[in-house]
């Protein structure tokens, strides 16, 4: 299955990229995406802590199933307006 | 209301839509933009947000925000893009029957939006920039240390 | 920027008075008339002040509140004479490098202004009218004992 | 000596009066001033509560001499705009 990942903020620049579709094999939960990314994604290893992730427009526990089609942000630490 | 633009905000707006015959309180907070920070000159901010779960996490915690402090209407604008020193970030109104509550609902506000809106704050110095608790951000990583 | 002056305020010209590129936060407080008190109707307010008292009043307390407080500017016009429900009767600006202090010198300011700051209100109801804290008011009385 | 007696809001309008001149001897302190004017103005006594002097624009102890001359404000209690 695909999901979409977005990338924000100092995530998006160190990786000059806003988003990318990505193969995950069925059965991966949200907290597995960054193991799943590490290895095409070297940069994002550096933005690991205080990173969240959200599902659409919520945030996500680690064990959250992710279904086909779902779009998952990488939320680097926020500083809200 | 609750708003993500870029250019100037209209704080009378937000103030207006919370006001009511109801509310003896209405408190109006500006976030601008500071000319410098911990004693570093800063040129100007720039803020980019996930716009779609950054208006629904505006409006949730306005929910929540509520119910805790009685108060009966929050509005909240975050500006995105570039907010020159000087001009205005971020106006939340909060109109409340009593100031007491209006002033605890502004202080409770603020502070889960600074942790759990997806807004980020880049801030640009004479020598360079950086984004605001950024995991690679140096004055972030001394924070974390010394938390 | 202290004002007593009859008529709608002009909150923005206050704002503007304690906006500065140190300042990150600004906070405007509107004190409106409400529609009811005590779950009694309100059909309008009144205001009356010993006005060179009270001016002098609001400066002294601007500095004692920025002192204590760490905060930059304070502004503060209250309004004199009628005032109509939902209309404003009071607004005060703090202007303050961060939030916190500025959340808590708007607490502070008024509450001293209204203990010490010689301006009197009077609620007009349906069926008569009262001073709010008069030793002949029933309701400041009773407020009195039961305090 | 004379001194100017300012009155405000409930007490005011109890009295129907804004302000007057009044006689007292040398020595009056500002605390004596309403025993002074109990006599002559019977409607103060419901308003003794809570109220307070100033002299000038600065509230007053009642162990303030007056000078000829002053002013001298009754303030009841105030609810601050």
């Amino acid at each position: 299955m695909r999901v979409q990942v977005r990338y924000f903020a100092a995530l998006r620049e160190a990786l000059a990229l806003g988003e990318e579709s990505l193969e995950v094999p069925p059965g991966t939960r949200a907290g597995d995406l960054l193991d799943l990314l590490g290895a095409r994604r070297p940069a994002l290893a550096a933005h690991r802590a205080g990173l969240r992730r959200a599902v659409g427009t919520r945030f996500a526990e680690p064990g959250l199933l992710l279904q086909d089609g779902d779009e998952v942000a990488l939320i680097p630490p926020v500083s809200g307006g | 209301m609750f708003l993500l633009r870029h250019g100037p905000l209209d704080a009378e707006a937000l103030r207006r839509a919370v006001a009511s015959p109801e509310h003896g309180a209405v408190l109006v907070f500006h976030g601008d933009a500071r000319a410098s920070t911990a004693g570093r000159r800063v040129t100007g901010l720039w803020y980019e947000a996930f716009e779609p779960m950054a208006l629904a996490g505006l409006e949730e915690l306005a929910v929540a925000v509520r119910a805790r402090h009685g108060v009966g209407a929050i509005a909240c604008a975050p500006r995105l893009g570039a907010v020159p020193v000087g001009e205005t970030a971020m106006v939340l109104a909060v109109g409340a029957p009593h100031r007491e509550a209006a002033l605890a609902a502004t202080a409770d506000y603020i502070q889960r939006l600074k942790q759990d809106v997806p807004i980020w704050k880049r801030e640009h110095f004479e020598d360079g920039t950086r984004w605001v608790g950024s995991a690679t951000d140096p004055q972030a990583r001394a924070a974390a240390r010394t938390a």
